[in-house]
C-alpha cells in the first residue's frame, strides 16, 4: 500500500506493505519492520526493533492527529491530482486568522488606504484581531459587513496595490 | 452554614467549586449555555439549570436569568467563580438585594477594586508604593496623549475595568498612542461595558508577583505567601509558580504586609489577591486586586496546604478564620500551566474544533483541574483555556522535571495547543535559572515556530501502521487494474499514491 | 547517578517507580507475564520484556529470568517494589553477585529482618521493647503447643517470613492450637517457602502504628512520622492514615527515636518501615521492620511533601540526605483506602473477572495509585489489590469527607470490589471518633452484607431506560402472536416477560 | 416493553414505554416519566421529575452493572421458563468459594469424616481456602485432586451425612 501524508505542506511518500504480524514500512529509502498492535481504538503499540512507541490517532474528517514521544502531528490526505495546496500566506493575503464575528468595518468599496490602516475588526473568544491593509491600495471588495460569522481562512477584504 | 450554592461559571473552575461543595455537603446548582449541556461541570452537579443562547451576554453574563435560577432552585449562595460575572459589582449587589450571598467581597469593594484608578487612589493614601501615570477623569483622546506624553514612553494603556489582559496596549512612540488609546476602549467597552482607560509607566524588567488573601467577615486577614506570575503571552499568564525564584525572607515578608495592609484598607472579605510589579532592584509597586479567587490559586494550596475555595465557601458563612499567620508554612514548590486551545506558532491564535481525544497524565502532586473531555466542541463564545496542569515537588528542579513529565503526556488532539510550547518555556536555559520577567515570551519566543516542523519517523510509522490496520481490502481501489504494482490506490476516505519501489 | 532500573513488580507499584524514575530522567525497563501484556507499568516503560507464563514463580518471583533481563538490558539497578521478591535476601545478593545494584537495604539486613524472630532478639539487646512471646528453634508441633500454653491464649501465630496476613493464625484456645501452626506453616511455605513460625503474646485492643525510615548509606536516618494502620481484615490492611488520631507529640517522638534505634541498629539502608502496636495504654511494641517500600508510602508523602521513591533512587545512587529531621513537617491529614477485588459481606473473597467499566473521582487531594483500565482482566494469579484511593486535607474530618466523596464516584463494574464497605467504614461513629484498632472490622462488621440488598428506583429506571434504548425494534419477538399485548418478549440476549399493567 | 431484572435473589418486574424522548417506567405500581440521554456509551444522564441522575451501565453476557448514586449493582436477567434460581448456601453445600488452584486433598472416597474436618484446600491470589465438613459424614466423591483448577461454584467433594 502507498500513502502520501501531507504534514505542514510537506508531503511524504510512504511504503506498507502487512506479512501476518509484521509491518514493513518504506520511507525515505529506509525499510522499518515494526510488530504492531492496537491495544484500544486508536492507540497503537509498535515495536521497531527493540524500541517501542505508543501512540495515539483520531481521524477527523479533514486530517488525522498523532500524538508520538509527546508531540502531536497534524497529517492531511493529499489529493489524487497530485496538485499540491500551498497555503501559505501571501503578501496580500486578507483572509481571516480566526472563526468568529465581524465587529467593524472601516472601510467601503472604493475607498484608498494606506498600509498598517485597520480595514476590518473581528472578534472572538473575547478578543478582537484587526486585519490592516498590506500595502497603500485601493479597496476592491468587502466580503462582509458588521456582525456577519465569518471563518478562519475566509477572505476579509480585496485590495488593489496602488 | 451555606446550604446551596449556585455557581455562575462553567469549565474548570465550575467543576473545581462543585468538588469543594460537596465534599462539604452543600448542594449545588450548575448553570450552562447550550454548547455546555454535556460538559462536566454539569454532569457534576446536583441540579442544572439551562440558559440556553451560548452568547455570553445572554447566557454566562444574564444576570437577570441567574438570579431568577438561584432563586428557583432555592439556592442561598453564588459563588461567580473567575471572569464572567465574578468582578461585576452589580451583580454582587442584585444577589444582596434578593437576599442571596454573593461568595466574594462587598459590591462597594468590588467596585473600588474594578476601577483601576480609584484602587490605586486608595493605596497610595494607604502608604502602599504604585507605579507613577495618569489616573485622571479626563478621558477624551487630547488629554489623554497629553497626559501620555508627560509620563514618557514606554507607557501602558490600561481598560480601568479591565483583566487579564484585555483592553491593555504598550505604547512605544508617541505616533501609536491615540490609536492604541481607541483601541483598548473599543475593547474595554466590549468586555466590560466600560471605555475608561488610564496611562502608566511602564517598568522595564518587570516580574509579576501576587499575594494571596484571605479575609474574614470579623477582621481577621492573613496572606498565604506569593504567585510568581512573570510569564505571559498577550499579558495573559501562562506558567506560574510559587515560591518565587528572585524572593527573599525579607522581600517576602513586605510585601506580605502590603498585601495585608491593601486589603485592610478597604474592609475587604473573602479570597483576593494583590498584585504587584516588582522591578530589577526589587523594588515593588501595587498594581491592582482581583477580588475573586484566581486561575492559579491551585499552586498556592499545594504549597500552603489550604483550600482556598473551601474557605471562600467557610467565610461566606460567617465562620472565622482559624488559619493563623504564623502557623501558615509555605512547603517544596508549585507550578501551573495554562493549557489552551491556541497556536502558539501563529500569533498565540484561539482554535475550534471538537477535541478528538483527551487523555491526561497522572501521578503523585499531579493535578489536572480540567473541563474539557474527549468529543467536546471548542466553541469561539468562550475564553480559550482547556485546563490548568498542576504539579508540586520537594524543590523548584523536581518540579520543572515533573511538569515536563507531564506535558510529555498531555494528550489534547483535533485543535492546536500550546502543550509543545509550555514545555519549550519550562525547558528553556534562562527559565531554568529563573532569570524571568513579563517579557519572556517576547525576549525568547519571539518567532518560535512548532518545533514540529517535520514529521517524525516515529509518527511516520505509526500512521502508516494506522492506515494499513484500518483499511479494509474491498477499500483499496486500484486505478489502473492492468498494472498490478500501480501506485495508485484509494485508502478509505483518505486518496493515496506514490511512487512504487 | 543510576541510569537505567528495572522494576521487578507489576500493578501500581510499577507504576509508581517508573514514573519517578521518569521524572529523574531514569531509563525503565518493565517485565511483564502474559497476562499483563497490556497492563499500564508495560505501557509507560521505555523498554519491555516478557515473562511469559503468569504463575508467580515462572513470573515475577522468578529470580534467574529477572536478572537476565536487568543484564540484557544494561539496568544498573533494579527496583522490587513490595510483595513477590522485595523481601527476598538471595534476590538482594543475586543483584549484588552480577553488579546490579538492588534498591533497598543490603541482603544480610533484609535477611535478619526477614526472620521474625531473630529480628525481635536484636531488638530486645538493642533496647527497643517487644512483645512477650516464643521465638525458639524448636519447631516440631509439640514443643510449639507447649510454648504456646506457657504464654497463654489468646496467642498469634505468625510466620518468620510473612508479612500481609500470610501465614498467620489467632489461637483462642489450646484446642485448636496445633492445627492453627500446621495451617500457618502450610501457608507460610507456599508462600515464602519456609515454614518457620513464632508464636506472641496477643494484645487487647492493640492499634498498629509504623514509622516510616530514610537512611542513607553514610549513616544518616531519618524518620517521617507514623502511619495509623489498625483497620484491617484479614490481618491485612485496608485503610491508613497520618497522623494517627491517638498520637501525641510526646509518644511521637518517643517512638520515632525507637524507630531510628531500630534502623541503626543494624545498619539499615534505604526506606522502611518499623511496625509497632500500640496498646490501650499507649505502650509500644517493636512487632517488624519492613524492608521495603510500604503500599501506605502515598499518605507519607502527602503530609510531608517528601517523595520516598525518588529518594530510594538518590540514596540507592550514593547521595546523601539533605533532609534533616529538624526540617520535616507534617501537614494537614492524609487517609488511603486500598481498592480490592474482593467481596466484603462474602468473608473478603477475592473476586476474578473482566473490568467492564474504570472510571476514578479526580480533584484537589485526590491521589489515585492505580494499576488497572477498562477492559483488563482481573486473575486470580496476583493480589487482587486494583488500586490505592488517597486523599488529603487540612485535617481529619475534611480527608474523611474527601474520601467518601471520592469513594462514592469510584467507578469500577464487572468484578466485586470492596468500595461500598470502604465509604461505610469511613462513615462509621467510631471511626470518626478515631476509636480504632485492629479488631474495628471484627467489632463492627462482622456480618456486614452489602448495603445494597434491593435495587433501588434509580437503578430500575437507568437498567430499564439503557434496555429501551438498546433494543432495536426487530429484537423483541413476540412468543403470542395472537395476542399484541403479550407480556412475553425477547430483548436481545435478555430475556424478558412480566406481568401486563 | 416488560423486563425482569434479578437482583439478590429477587426479581423486579419493571414496564418501560417510550414516546419520542420520554421514557414511562412503572414499577412497583408507581409510573415515573423520565427524560434520558445516553452522553457515553454507557452513561446515562435521566432526568426524573426535578432530579438528575447519571449512572453507568455495562454489559456481560450474564449480567449487567449498574453504577448509580455511588452505588453498584449487578443484575442477571431472569429465564423465560420462570423457574427462578435460588443460590442459598444449603447446609451441605460444599461448592468453591473461590476460582483457584487445589493444592491439597485430604480424603478420598469412602472416608469417614467428623463435622470440621479439613477436607481440601485451595489456593487462589496466594491465600488458601478450606473446604470443611459441614457434618459427621461418609465421603461419597471427590470432583478434584491435587494442582487441579477450580472455578468458583464447582462442587468439591459430596458427603452423605450419618
Amino acid at each position: 500500500m502507498f500513502i502520501n501524508y501531507e504534514h505542514e505542506n510537506n508531503v511524504y511518500n510512504v511504503t506498507i506493505e502487512r506479512r501476518e504480524n509484521k509491518y514493513f514500512v518504506t520511507y525515505d529509502n529506509t525499510e522499518y519492520r515494526v510488530e504492531a498492535e492496537e491495544i484500544k481504538p486508536g492507540q497503537l503499540k509498535i515495536k521497531i526493533g527493540d524500541r517501542i512507541i505508543k501512540s495515539i490517532i483520531t481521524e477527523g474528517d479533514k486530517e488525522k492527529y498523532v500524538f508520538v514521544d509527546g508531540a502531536v502531528f497534524k497529517v492531511k490526505p493529499v489529493e489524487l491530482t497530485g496538485k499540491k495546496r500551498t497555503k501559505k500566506k501571501e503578501e496580500g493575503d486578507l483572509s481571516s486568522p480566526i472563526s468568529g464575528k465581524v465587529v467593524s468595518v472601516k472601510i467601503k468599496k472604493g475607498d484608498t488606504v494606506k498600509k498598517g490602516d485597520i480595514l476590518m475588526v473581528i472578534e472572538a473568544m473575547k478578543m478582537e484581531y484587526l486585519i490592516r491593509a498590506p500595502y497603500d491600495g485601493k479597496i476592491d471588495k468587502v466580503n462582509f459587513k458588521e456582525k456577519d460569522q465569518i471563518e478562519i481562512g475566509q477572505n476579509t477584504v480585496e485590495v488593489t496595490k496602488t | 452554614m451555606i446550604k446551596k450554592v449556585l455557581v455562575a461559571n462553567r469549565g474548570e473552575i465550575a467543576v473545581r467549586i462543585i468538588k469543594a461543595c460537596q465534599e462539604m455537603n452543600i448542594k449545588t446548582v450548575a448553570i450552562y449555555s447550550d454548547v455546555d449541556k454535556n460538559a462536566p461541570h454539569v454532569q457534576l452537579a446536583d441540579e442544572t439549570c439551562s440558559l440556553g443562547d451560548p452568547t455570553p451576554i445572554e447566557s454566562y453574563l444574564n444576570i437577570p436569568k441567574i438570579i431568577k435560577f438561584a432563586q428557583e432552585t432555592g439556592a442561598d449562595a453564588i459563588h461567580p467563580g473567575y471572569g464572567f460575572l465574578a468582578e461585576n459589582p452589580d451583580f454582587a449587589k442584585t444577589c444582596n438585594d434578593v437576599g442571596i450571598k454573593f461568595i466574594g467581597p462587598s459590591p462597594k469593594v468590588i467596585s473600588l477594586m474594578g476601577d483601576k484608578i480609584a484602587a490605586k487612589k486608595t493605596m497610595e493614601k494607604a502608604g502602599v508604593p504604585v507605579i507613577p501615570g495618569y489616573h485622571g477623569d479626563k478621558q477624551d483622546n487630547k488629554s489623554l496623549v497629553k497626559e501620555g506624553k508627560k509620563i514618557g514612553f514606554p507607557l501602558l494603556v490600561k481598560a480601568a475595568a479591565g483583566g487579564g489582559g484585555k483592553g491593555m496596549r504598550i505604547v512605544h512612540s508617541k505616533e501609536t498612542l491615540e490609536e492604541s488609546i481607541e483601541s483598548a476602549k473599543r475593547e474595554s467597552k466590549s468586555s466590560f461595558g466600560n471605555d475608561t482607560v488610564f496611562l502608566e509607566k511602564y517598568i522595564d524588567k518587570p516580574r509579576h508577583i501576587e499575594f494571596q488573601i484571605l479575609a474574614d467577615e470579623h477582621g481577621n486577614i492573613i496572606h498565604l505567601f506569593e504567585r510568581e506570575c512573570s510569564i505571559q503571552r498577550r499579558h495573559q499568564k501562562i506558567v506560574e509558580e510559587t515560591p518565587s525564584p528572585v524572593m527573599t525572607k525579607e522581600l517576602r515578608k513586605k510585601m506580605g504586609i502590603a498585601a495585608v495592609k491593601t486589603a485592610e484598607a478597604v474592609g475587604y472579605t473573602n479570597a483576593g489577591t494583590v498584585e504587584f510589579m516588582v522591578d530589577g532592584d526589587l523594588n515593588f509597586y501595587f498594581m491592582e486586586m482581583n477580588t475573586r479567587l484566581q486561575v492559579e490559586h491551585p499552586i498556592t494550596e499545594m504549597t500552603t496546604g489550604i483550600d482556598l475555595a473551601k474557605w471562600q465557601l467557610k467565610i461566606a458563612s460567617g465562620q472565622k478564620l482559624t488559619l493563623k499567620q504564623k502557623d501558615l508554612i509555605q512547603r517544596g514548590h508549585a507550578i501551573e500551566c495554562r493549557i489552551y486551545a491556541e497556536d502558539p506558532s501563529n500569533g498565540f491564535l484561539p482554535s475550534v474544533g471538537k477535541l478528538s481525544k483527551v487523555e491526561t497524565p497522572t501521578g503523585p502532586n499531579i493535578r489536572d483541574d480540567t473541563g474539557i473531555y474527549t468529543g467536546m466542541e471548542i466553541t469561539p463564545y468562550y475564553d480559550p483555556m482547556l485546563s490548568k496542569l498542576v504539579v508540586s515537588s520537594e524543590n523548584r528542579e523536581e518540579s520543572i522535571n515533573k511538569m515536563i513529565w507531564a506535558l510529555s503526556r498531555y494528550v489534547v488532539l483535533g485543535v492546536a495547543t500550546n502543550v509543545s510550547f509550555l514545555k519549550k518555556v519550562l525547558g528553556h536555559g534562562e527559565f531554568k535559572k529563573g532569570n524571568i520577567t513579563t517579557h519572556f515570551i517576547d525576549d525568547y519566543f519571539k518567532d518560535w515556530a512548532t518545533s514540529e516542523k517535520s514529521l517524525s519517523v516515529d509518527a511516520i510509522i505509526s500512521l502508516a501502521v494506522y492506515d494499513s490496520m484500518h483499511t479494509k481490502k474491498q477499500e483499496i481501489v486500484r486505478y489502473k487494474e492492468a498494472d498490478p504494482h500501480s501506485p495508485w490506490k484509494h485508502v478509505g476516505r483518505w486518496r493515496v499514491g506514490g511512487k512504487g519501489v
